[in-house]
C-alpha cells in the first residue's frame, strides 16, 4: 500500500458530512496525503463496524475508522489501535478534548482515537411558526412540556414527532430519565448502571413521563426515520421532535434558521446538563511507514480550523473546548456553551442510548426495552423497570 | 353413415404438408389398420384423431359429431403410443389404472380390471415397478394395458406390438382380436407387421408419403393392388415385380421374361386380364408373389393355371419354415418360396412353377394395375 | 371441400369454453403482473419527481413535470462516500467480480450435477447432501473467519509476489469476492443442476459413451446443449445473488476501487443524515439493477419448450 | 463354479495393465467433484465447527478461544420461555415459524401457479417472464422503501384508497406489532415467488410432451394432468426450490431491516436479525455464535428428514 | 480361441439376478442373435458388453482380452440401443457423426460417412431435423446409421428394425448383412423376428429369465430344439407342442393324439428317436411344426413319411401367402399351414398331412428333448 496515502472507514456519506469530510481531505491533501475512501453506510454505522471486524480479521487496518465509544475501547483492548500518545502530547489533546470523551479516546494512558465533534442529544426542535400559532413558550419543566404538548393537540398539530425505531426512543427517553431524576440519577442509571437506581420508583416514574410523551405520538410513528419526523416537524405538521443536535442539519438543508424558523430548546428539566455522544477516528496500529500519514490525519482533525468547519456542517459541537464559536449559528452557540459548562460542572454524561453510557450490549438491551415499552409489548411502567434490569444484568 | 369418418384432412408442419387430404371412414365396430413405410404419417393421422396434434384443414367426425376442436380428454378414446409415454412417476399397476381413476372409476373396480389385463398381458409380476425398471417389450406391454383396461369409443394403437417377441405377439394379436370381437369397438391401428394387418383389420389403408394409395378388405388390398406401390409394399418378402414385355402365344397373350445369357421365359397367359392386350409388344410390370413361385412339387396341385420354367437359381436361404430361392429373371431378383426342404443348390439350374392365376400387371408408366 | 369450413362453427360450444378459459387465463396473469410491477411503479414515478412533489405528493401519482435529472445525477454526480461522480464508476466493479463468480459457479455446480446423478458412486448422496446443507450456513457466521483466511492468502500473496513476481490475484478483493461467491455458490448451483439432470435420460450417456465420448466431451456435447432452462435459472440466482450481496462485498472490497455497486449503492442510498433524495435513490437503484434486469430478459429467451421430447422411448 | 475361478485368475495380470489410465478414469467423476466437496467441508463445516466453538466461550466483540462454557445457551434456553414480554429470541423463532411457513407455502404455490398459468402457450410469455421476476432483482436496500411507503397507513395503499373514496379502509400492518410479520411476507413473497416461478418453468419445459399427450388421452383433465402426472415429475424441483427458500427465509436479514426497521419493539424480528444484532452490533459474539448453532440443528431437524426422504437411494 | 468370450456372466439388480451365468463364446466374424421373451434379459446382457452396466460376476472376453473393467469408450464398440437413445439437442447428421467426431475422424471424411450411411438408410432428406421431428422408424433408422458409421470392433443391435415397415426392414437386413459379409465385422444382434435371426444369425442364443436355453446354429435351434421352451419359442406361427401317448403299430412305435369326440388319431413312426422306445405307453409332447402339418396336396412330395389323418377344422385364418387353419388335436388347438388357396372351411373335416420326419418328442417331465 502506498505509504502517502490515507485508508479511512466511514459511514458519513451524506452531503453535508462527506462535504465536511471533503475539507478534512483538503487539509491533508495540503500535507502531500492521498485520501482513500472506504464508505459504509447504512444503519448508524452497523455496517461499516461489521466491516471494520472483517478487515481486522483479515489484518487489512485501515488508517483510521470513524468509531462510537466503547468501541473504540473493545479495539484497544483487542491490541489493534495505534499510539498517538506523541501526537496528542505536541498538539495539547490532554488539555482541550473534554474529559468525558478522553474517557473513550484514551485507553490506558495512550491516546488511540481522535475525537471529531461532540453531539448532545437532549434537544428538543419546535417549528417556530406551529409554536406562535399555538402561542406556547419554552417549558422548562416536563409539565410545562406536557401543556405544551396538550396546546398543539388541541390546535390540531401532531404535537410530538417520533420515529418508532429503537434508538430514537430511546434516544428520548435518555433526555426523560435525566429530566426526571436529575444529573445524579442519571448518572447512576445509565452511566454507572447502578442497580438501586435502575430499580427506583425514579425510574419508574421516568417510564411513566415517556408512556405520557408517546400519548402524543402520532399513531403512524412505528418504523419512522428520525429524518422524516424531522420533516414534520420543518413542515409544520408536528411541533416538536427529541432528537440529538444532528437534527439541526435538516433544518439547515431545508433552509431555514434557528430563531425564525425553528427552535432549539434543550430538553425541560436538563438544562445545564448535556447527555452527549461523539463521533471519533479510531487509529489502528499500521506499519511505521504508515504512521506519518496517521499522524497527519489525526492532527488536521483535531485542528481548530477542522473542528469548527465540520460541526457548522454536521449540527454538533467541537471535540475540543477551545475552538471560536464565531462560525457557529444560535443552537451551535448555546452548544458549545453548555458543553463548556456541562464539562467544567461535571453534567457531562454519555448518552446510553447512543452507546456512550455503556457498552453496547448493555446499551441494546436498554434500547429493546424502551422500545418493547413504547409499542406494547411490555405494559406497565412496574414492569418496564423489571425487565430494564433483568436485561441490564444480564447484558453486562 | 359411418362411424369414424375422416375427410380431407390435411396437416403441416410448418412448411411441411405432412398429411395430404386423408379421406376414410370406418364402420362402428371396424378395425382400421393403417400400413406404409415409415415416416408417411400414420402416427401423426393417429395423433390428429385423438387430438393431440391440431389439424390444418378437414373434419374428423366419430358418430356424426364433429370433434375437431373437442379436447383429447373429451374424446373418449384410448390410445397406445409407438414412445410408449408411460408416466415415470407412477408404477405400472398406477400407469394402467390413471385413466379409470380419471373417469372415476371406484378402486375396487380398478383393481379387478388391472388384475386382468396384467393376466392377459404377463405383467402381473411387474406391477409395482417404475416404468424406467422395465425391459422394452415390457414397456409396451404396460402402454398397451392402458389402454385395454378402458372401454373407450374408439381405440388407437401405434405399433403395440413392435417389441414383443413373436410367440408374446402372437398372443396379443389374439388377444386384441378377441377384444374387438368380444367387445365390437373400433379400431384404428398402425403396424408394419404383415400378418397383424391382414389378420386383424377389417380394413387396410395403405399410405404414403401422407396420402392414402388404397382403401379395402385385407384380401383385397393382397390379392388386387391398385398399383405398383401397394403391390410390392404388402406381403413378405415382397412381390416379385418383374419387368417383362406381353408377347402371343398362339391366340392367347403371354408374358415374356428376359433372363442372363439364355433365351427369355415365355409363360402363357390363360386368363389375362382385359387391359392387357392393350399392351401387347410394351413393356409392362409382371407381378408374382414369391408364394406363387415355388418349386413344382411345393406348387398347388389344382391351381388353373401353372407354368413350369427353368430358372438359374443365385441365392438360397432356408429360414426355417420355408426356403426362398432367389433367381434373376428381367434383370432383377426375384424371389421364390420353396418347401423348407426343397433340395436347391445355389448354382444350378432348376424348374420353378408360376402360378399365373395370381399374377397382375402393372403399367410401368402410371404405375396403376392393368385390369 | 365444404368440410374444412364447418367444424370451427360446429363445435363453437367448445372454443367459447376455450375462449374462456383463454381471458380467465390472461386475466390472472395480468393481475399478478399488476401485483409484481407495483413497486418498480412506485420507484419509476418517483424517480422522476421532484423532491417538491415527493414530499406533497401522492406515492402513486404520476409525475405532474416529469424531470429527468435524478436520474443523470444518480448516473454522473452523485457522492458516494466523497467522490461525486455517480454511480456509474462502479458497474465495472462489479461486472468483474460477478461475472467470473457466476460463471465458475454454475460450471462446477452443472460439473457436480453431472457427477452426482450420471456417474453415481458409494457415498454420492451423502456427499450431495453434504453440499446441500451447506446452503443454509449463515453469512453471518463465516464473515470473520472467511476474513482471516482471505488475509492469510493476502499475505501469502504478497510473499508470492515477492518471491516469483505474482500473486496469482490472491488478495486482490475482486479475486476475494469471486471466490467467497463461489464457494458459497456451489451448494445453489450443484442443487439446481443435480435436480434437473435426475430426469434427463442416462440412456443418452451411456449412447455417448459407446460413441467413445468422454467423461468431459460427454458434459459439454450431451448434457450441457440439453440444460438451457436449469442453465437460465442458475444464472439467473446466481447473479443477482452475487450482484446484490452487500455483507460479503463490504467486509472484503469496501476499500474505494474494488468497491462493487451494492455497496456503493448503499452508500447513496443510507445515508445517515441529511435530506433524502429519494428522486435519485430510485434512480440509482435501478440504473444498479439493470444488468440482472438485461440478464433476465436476455436469458429468458433460452427457456424453449420440449428440449427433450421424444428423445426416449418411456 | 470352475470357470468364475480360473477366469479370476486369469483376470489379475489384465487388471494390472488397464489399472493406471482405467483407474484415473474411473476417478475422474470424483476427482471433478473433489474440489468442490473439499472447499465445502473447510469452508462451511469448518465454519460451522467454528461458530460451535465461539459458542462455547466467552466471546464479545471479537472471537476469543477460552472455553468458558455453555452460558450463551443459558441465555438463550431462558429466553425462549421469556414470553411475557416476549423476549427478542422468543420473538425472532416465533416469527420464523410463521414467516418460514407462510413465505415457502406461498411462494411454492404461486410460483407453480404462475409457472402453470405461463406454460399454456402464452402469447406474452417473454414479457410476462421477466415482470414477474425482476423483483429478485432489486436488492432491498431500495424496494424496502418502495414497499415500507406502499404499507405505510399514511402514505400508500391506505392513503390513496382513502383519496380513492374508501375511507373505511383499514390496512396499517406495518405498524402493528402483531401484524408487521406478515408484511415481510408479502414483500418477500413479491421478491422471490418470481423466481420460484422460473424453476417450475424450467422443469415444465424438460418435461416429455408425449407423457402430457398421453394423460389428455387418458382423459385427465388439466387440473389433474398436473396434479397427478406433472407435479409429481416436479419433485426434483420442489426440492430445489424448497431449499432455495428456506435458506431465503432463513437469512432474510435486510428484508426486515429494509422494511420495518425490525418492527415495533423489535416485533419483526427474525433469528438471522438477532444473529447479527448480537454478533455485531451487541458484541455478544458467543451468544450471537450459539443463536447460529441452534438455528443450524433447527435445521438440521427439519431439512435433514426431508432431505433423506427425497435422496435416499430409491429401492429398485 | 473366440473372438467373444462370455464366461459365467451375472448381473443383479438390487435383489433380483437378470443374468445367471452366460456362457457364449462367437468366433471373429460371428454374428449372434439373442433371442428369447420379453424381458429375459437380451438387452442387459448387450449392456454388459458394451460395458453400460457393470457386472456382479464372470467375465467378458474380446480378442482374447478382458474388458471387464475398460471403459465403454474403450471397447471400440458400437451400438444400436432399444430406445434410440438420440441426442435431442443434435441434427440427425449431428447424431450420426457425433462417434466418428469423438475419434478425431476429419470433417471431410465424416461427411463422406454421413452421406453414404444415410443413402443407405434413406434418411437423406432429413439430415438436418432434430429427432423430435423425426416418426419412430426414422429415429430407429438414424440409431442404426449412428452405428453403421463407424467401424469399431464389435456391433451390438438391440432390436435395430422394430419399428421399421417390412419392406424396409427387409432391405435393411440385407445392408446389414452384407455389412457384415464385406467388412467380416462381429455382431451381437437382439431380435424378435424370426426371420431376421434365421436368416441373419451364424450362432443364435435362446435366452430365458436370464439363462442360454440353446446355443448353435440356426439350423440346429430350429430343427434340433433342446427343450420344450426353444420349440415353442422359435418358429412363428409356433410348432404346435401336442400331448401325446407312445403306442405300438406293429413293431413300430406310434403316436397316439386324442381327439375330442372321435377315436383317437394313431401316427406310425417310421424312424423314431432311440430315446422314445422308453416312454412306451407314457405320455409325451408330440412337436410338429405348422409347415408340417398341411393339406396333403401341399405335402411335400417326396417326404418320407407322411402319415395323413382327419381332423375337423376349427378355424380358418388366411394371411396372404398361406392359410392357417386350427384344429383340436391331445386337448389343444393345433396350427396347420395350407396353402393360400386350399379350400377349407371352418366346422369341416378335412385329411390333414404329418411330415413325421420333422416331428420331435419332448418329455413332459423334464421338458426337455427325447432324443
Ligand atoms: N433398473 C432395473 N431395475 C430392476 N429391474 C430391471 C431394471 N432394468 C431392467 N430390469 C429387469 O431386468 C429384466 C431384463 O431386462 P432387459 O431389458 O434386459 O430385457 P430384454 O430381454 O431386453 O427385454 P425386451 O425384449 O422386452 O427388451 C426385465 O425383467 C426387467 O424388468
Ligand atoms: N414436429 C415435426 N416437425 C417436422 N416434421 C415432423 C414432425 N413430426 C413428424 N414429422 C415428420 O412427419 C412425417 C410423418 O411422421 P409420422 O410420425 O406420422 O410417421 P409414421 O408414419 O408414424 O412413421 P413410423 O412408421 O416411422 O413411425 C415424418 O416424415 C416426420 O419426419
Ligand atoms: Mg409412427
Ligand atoms: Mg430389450
Amino acid at each position: 500500500e502506498d505509504v502517502k496515502e490515507v485508508q479511512m472507514l466511514h459511514w458519513w456519506t451524506s452531503g453535508g458530512e462527506a462535504a465536511a469530510l471533503n475539507v478534512l481531505k483538503g487539509d491533508l491533501a495540503k500535507e502531500g496525503y492521498a485520501w482513500k475512501d472506504v464508505p459504509v453506510a447504512g444503519g448508524g454505522g452497523d455496517a461499516a463496524m461489521t466491516a471494520l471486524k472483517a478487515m481486522v480479521a483479515a489484518g487489512n487496518y485501515p488508517t483510521a475508522s470513524q468509531m462510537l465509544g466503547y468501541t473504540v475501547l473493545d479495539y484497544a483492548a483487542a491490541g489493534v489501535m495505534g499510539d498517538l500518545t506523541e501526537t496528542a502530547k505536541k498538539e495539547g489533546w490532554d488539555k482541550s478534548v473534554p474529559a468525558a470523551l478522553q474517557k473513550f479516546s484514551v485507553y490506558e494512558g495512550k491516546w488511540v482515537a481522535a475525537p471529531v465533534n461532540v453531539h448532545s442529544v437532549n434537544w428538543l426542535w419546535i417549528n417556530k411558526a406551529v409554536m406562535d400559532k399555538i402561542g406556547g413558550t419554552e417549558p422548562k419543566t416536563f409539565d410545562d412540556f406536557v401543556a405544551l404538548l396538550d396546546k398543539a393537540k388541541a390546535a390540531g398539530v401532531i404535537p410530538l414527532a417520533l420515529g418508532g425505531q429503537n434508538w430514537q426512543e430511546a434516544t428520548m427517553f435518555d433526555s426523560v430519565v435525566l429530566s426526571t431524576g436529575g444529573p445524579e440519577f442519571y448518572k447512576k442509571a445509565f452511566n454507572d448502571l447502578d442497580d438501586a437506581s435502575l430499580k427506583s420508583d425514579t425510574m419508574k416514574k421516568s417510564f411513566d413521563n415517556l408512556a405520557k410523551l408517546v400519548t402524543y405520538v402520532d399513531p403512524n410513528f412505528s418504523g419512522r426515520d428520525w429524518n422524516l419526523a424531522t420533516a414534520m416537524v420543518i413542515k409544520g405538521d408536528a411541533l416538536v421532535q427529541v432528537m440529538g443536535d444532528w437534527a439541526k442539519g435538516e433544518f439547515h438543508a431545508a433552509k431555514k434558521t434557528p430563531g425564525t424558523d425553528f427552535l432549539c430548546y434543550r430538553f425541560p428539566g436538563t438544562d445545564g446538563s448535556v447527555i452527549y455522544n461523539s463521533d471519533m477516528f479510531g487509529m489502528f496500529n499500521v506499519p511505521d511507514d504508515r504512521k506519518a500519514a496517521q499522524v497527519a490525519l489525526a492532527t488536521a482533525t483535531l485542528s481548530k480550523s477542522f473542528q469548527s468547519a465540520f460541526n457548522v456542517v454536521k449540527g454538533s459541537v467541537p471535540a475540543r473546548t477551545d475552538v471560536p464559536d464565531t462560525d457557529f449559528d444560535a443552537c451551535g452557540k448555546k452548544g458549545i456553551a453548555d458543553l463548556k459548562a456541562a464539562n467544567d460542572g461535571g453534567t457531562l454524561f454519555g448518552s446510553l442510548a447512543q452507546g456512550y453510557g455503556a457498552p453496547p450490549a448493555v446499551a441494546n438491551a436498554y434500547k429493546d426495552v424502551v422500545s418493547k415499552f413504547v409499542h406494547g409489548q411490555i405494559k406497565t411502567s412496574d414492569e418496564a423497570v423489571t425487565e430494564l434490569v433483568k436485561a441490564i444484568d444480564d447484558a453486562k | 353413415m359411418a362411424f369414424l369418418e375422416i375427410d380431407g384432412l390435411r396437416k403441416r408442419f410448418g412448411q411441411v404438408e405432412i398429411l395430404k387430404g386423408i379421406d376414410v371412414e370406418l364402420e362402428k365396430g371396424g378395425f382400421l389398420v393403417l400400413v406404409g413405410p415409415s415416416g408417411c404419417g400414420k402416427s401423426t393421422l393417429l395423433n390428429t384423431i385423438a387430438g393431440l396434434e391440431t389439424i390444418t384443414s378437414g373434419e374428423i367426425r366419430v358418430d356424426g359429431r364433429a370433434i375437431n376442436d373437442l379436447h383429447p380428454s373429451k374424446r373418449d378414446i384410448a390410445m397406445v403410443f409407438q414412445s410408449y409415454a408411460l408416466y415415470p412417476n407412477m408404477t405400472v399397476a398406477g400407469n394402467i389404472s390413471f385413466g379409470m381413476e380419471m373417469r372415476g372409476v371406484p378402486a375396487a373396480e380398478r383393481q379387478k380390471a388391472i388384475d386382468k389385463v396384467a393376466k392377459v398381458l404377463q405383467i402381473g409380476h411387474l406391477l409395482q415397478r417404475k416404468p424406467s425398471q422395465l425391459s422394452g417389450g415390457q414397456r409396451q406391454r404396460v402402454a398397451m394395458g392402458r389402454a385395454l383396461v378402458r372401454d373407450p369409443k374408439l381405440f388407437l394403437f401405434d405399433e403395440p406390438l413392435s417389441n414383443l417377441d413373436a410367440k408374446l405377439r402372437v398372443d396379443m394379436r389374439i388377444e386384441i382380436k378377441r377384444l374387438h370381437a368380444t367387445t365390437g369397438t373400433t379400431i384404428v391401428y398402425v403396424t408394419h407387421d404383415q400378418i397383424e394387418a391382414m389378420t386383424l383389420a377389417t380394413k387396410i389403408a395403405v399410405m404414403r408419403d401422407g396420402e392414402v394409395q388404397q382403401f379395402g378388405t385385407p384380401a383385397e388390398i393382397y390379392n388386387n393392388p391398385t398399383n405398383l406401390f401397394v403391390a410390392d409394399f404388402m406381403g413378405s418378402p415382397a412381390m416379385n415385380l418383374i419387368p417383362a414385355t406381353i408377347g402371343t402365344n398362339g391366340n392367347a397373350l403371354s408374358v415374356v421374361l428376359q433372363r442372363e445369357a439364355r433365351e427369355p421365359i415365355n409363360l402363357p397367359m390363360a386368363n389375362a386380364p382385359a387391359g392387357l392386350s392393350a399392351f401387347q409388344g410394351k413393356p409392362i410390370i409382371f407381378g408374382v408373389r414369391p408364394e406363387a413361385l415355388t418349386d413344382p412339387e411345393g406348387a398347388e396341385r389344382n391351381a388353373s393355371n401353372i407354368a413350369t420354367a427353368d430358372c438359374h437359381i443365385e441365392v438360397v436361404e432356408p429360414a426355417g419354415s420355408d426356403t426362398f430361392a432367389v433367381t434373376n429373371l428381367g434383370g432383377k431378383g426375384v424371389v421364390a418360396r420353396l418347401r423348407a426342404d426343397a433340395n436347391i443348390q445355389p448354382g444350378t439350374s432348376t424348374p420353378l412353377a408360376f402360378n399365373l392365376t395370381k399374377a397382375v400387371f402393372f403399367d410401368p408408366a402410371t404405375e396403376n394395375r392393368i385390369r | 371441400m365444404s368440410a374444412v369450413t364447418t367444424p370451427a362453427r360446429q363445435a363453437s360450444g367448445g372454443v367459447n369454453v376455450k375462449i374462456i378459459n383463454r381471458i380467465v387465463i390472461y386475466g390472472l396473469l395480468a393481475l399478478f403482473a399488476l401485483f409484481y410491477l407495483m413497486p418498480l411503479f412506485v420507484m419509476l414515478v418517483t424517480s422522476f419527481k421532484t423532491m417538491d412533489e415527493i414530499q406533497n405528493g401522492n406515492m402513486l401519482a404520476l409525475p405532474k413535470a416529469p424531470t429527468f435529472d435524478p436520474w443523470l445525477k444518480a448516473w454522473g454526480e452523485t457522492c458516494v462516500g466523497l467522490t461525486c461522480a455517480g454511480i456509474k464508476g462502479y458497474f465495472w466493479n462489479s461486472i468483474k467480480m460477478v461475472v467470473p463468480a457466476v460463471l465458475i459457479s454454475t460450471m462446477l455446480g452443472a460439473l457436480n450435477g453431472y457427477v452426482l446423478t450420471k456417474w453415481r458412486f458409494r457415498g454420492a448422496t451423502l456427499v450431495f447432501g453434504l453440499m446441500l446443507f451447506a446452503c443454509f450456513i449463515p453469512f453471518q457466521s463465516v464473515l470473520l473467519p472467511m476474513a482471516t483466511i482471505l488475509g492469510s492468502l493476502g499475505r501469502f500473496g504478497v510473499t508470492l509476489q515477492n518471491s516469483v513476481g505474482t500473486s496469482f490475484g490472491l488478495g486482490n478483493p475482486t479475486v476475494n469476492l469471486v471466490f467467497v461467491h463461489v464457494v458459497y455458490g456451489i451448494g445453489f448451483t450443484t442443487l439446481f443442476f443435480r435436480n434437473y439432470y435426475e430426469a434427463f435420460p442416462t440412456e443418452l450417456v451411456k449412447a455417448a459413451q459407446v460413441d467413445g465420448a468422454s467423461f468431459f466431451q460427454i458434459f459439454r456435447r450431451i448434457m450441457l446443449p440439453n440444460s438451457m432452462p436449469i442453465f437460465v435459472v442458475t444464472v439467473i440466482y446466481q447473479f443477482t445473488n452475487i450482484w446484490n450481496d452487500f455483507l460479503f462485498a463490504s467486509a472484503y472490497a469496501g476499500t474505494g476501487d474494488a468497491m462493487p455497486m451494492t455497496v456503493a449503492l448503499n452508500n447513496v442510498v443510507n445515508t445517515s443524515t441529511g435530506v433524502v433524495e429519494y428522486n435519485v435513490n430510485m434512480a440509482a437503484a435501478m440504473i444498479a439493477a439493470l444488468p440482472t434486469l438485461l440478464v433476465y430478459v436476455l436469458a429468458g429467451r433460452y427457456f424453449v419448450r420440449g428440449l427433450m421430447a421424444g428423445a426416449v422411448k418411456g | 463354479m470352475s470357470t468364475v475361478a480360473t477366469s479370476q485368475i486369469k483376470l489379475t495380470p489384465e487388471r494390472h495393465r488397464a489399472s493406471v489410465r482405467s483407474r484415473l478414469q474411473d476417478a475422474l467423476p470424483k476427482i471433478v467433484l473433489a474440489p468442490s466437496f473439499a472447499i465445502t467441508i473447510v469452508f462451511v463445516y469448518g465454519f460451522i465447527l467454528w461458530t460451535i466453538y465461539l459458542s462455547f466461550t466467552n466471546s464479545k466483540t471479537f472471537p476469543s478461544y477460552v472455553i468458558t462454557g455453555s452460558r450463551a445457551y443459558q441465555r438463550l434456553w431462558g429466553w425462549t420461555f421469556d414470553t411475557d414480554p416476549p423476549s427478542s429470541w422468543y420473538t425472532s423463532i416465533t416469527n420464523m415459524g410463521i414467516f418460514g411457513f407462510l413465505y415457502i407455502f406461498i411462494c411454492l404455490a404461486l410460483g407453480l401457479f404462475l409457472a402453470i398459468l405461463l406454460d399454456q402457450k402464452i402469447r406474452g410469455e417473454g414479457v410476462l417472464r421477466p415482470i414477474y421476476l425482476y423483483p429478485m432483482a432489486l436488492s432491498f436496500i431500495v424496494t424496502g422503501v418502495a414497499w415500507k411507503w406502499f404499507l405505510d397507513p399514511g402514505l400508500g395503499l391506505e392513503q390513496t384508497l382513502h383519496q380513492w373514496g374508501w375511507t373505511s379502509f383499514h390496512f396499517d400492518w406495518i405498524k402493528n406489532k402483531d401484524f408487521v410479520i406478515y408484511t415481510v411476507v408479502i414483500a418477500g413473497v413479491w421478491q422471490a415467488s418470481g423466481f420460484i416461478m422460473a424453476m417450475f418453468l424450467a422443469g415444465l419445459r424438460g418435461i416429455d410432451g408425449e407423457i402430457m399427450k398421453a394423460a389428455q388421452i387418458d382423459g385427465a383433465t388439466t387440473f389433474q394432468l398436473y396434479r397427478r402426472i406433472v407435479i409429481p415429475l416436479l419433485r426434483p424441483i420442489f426440492l430445489s426450490a424448497f431449499i432455495v427458500l428456506a435458506h431465503l427465509a432463513i437469512k432474510s436479514y435486510d428484508l426486515v431491516v429494509a422494511l420495518t426497521s425490525g418492527g415495533p419493539g423489535g416485533s419483526a424480528w427474525l433469528p438471522s436479525n438477532f444473529m447479527y444484532e448480537y454478533t455485531f452490533k451487541r458484541n455478544e459474539m458467543a451468544v450471537g455464535s450459539a443463536s447460529a448453532v441452534i438455528m443450524l440443528m433447527t435445521i438440521v431437524a427439519i431439512i435433514v428428514p426431508y432431505l433423506y426422504s427425497e435422496l435416499r437411494e430409491k429401492p429398485r
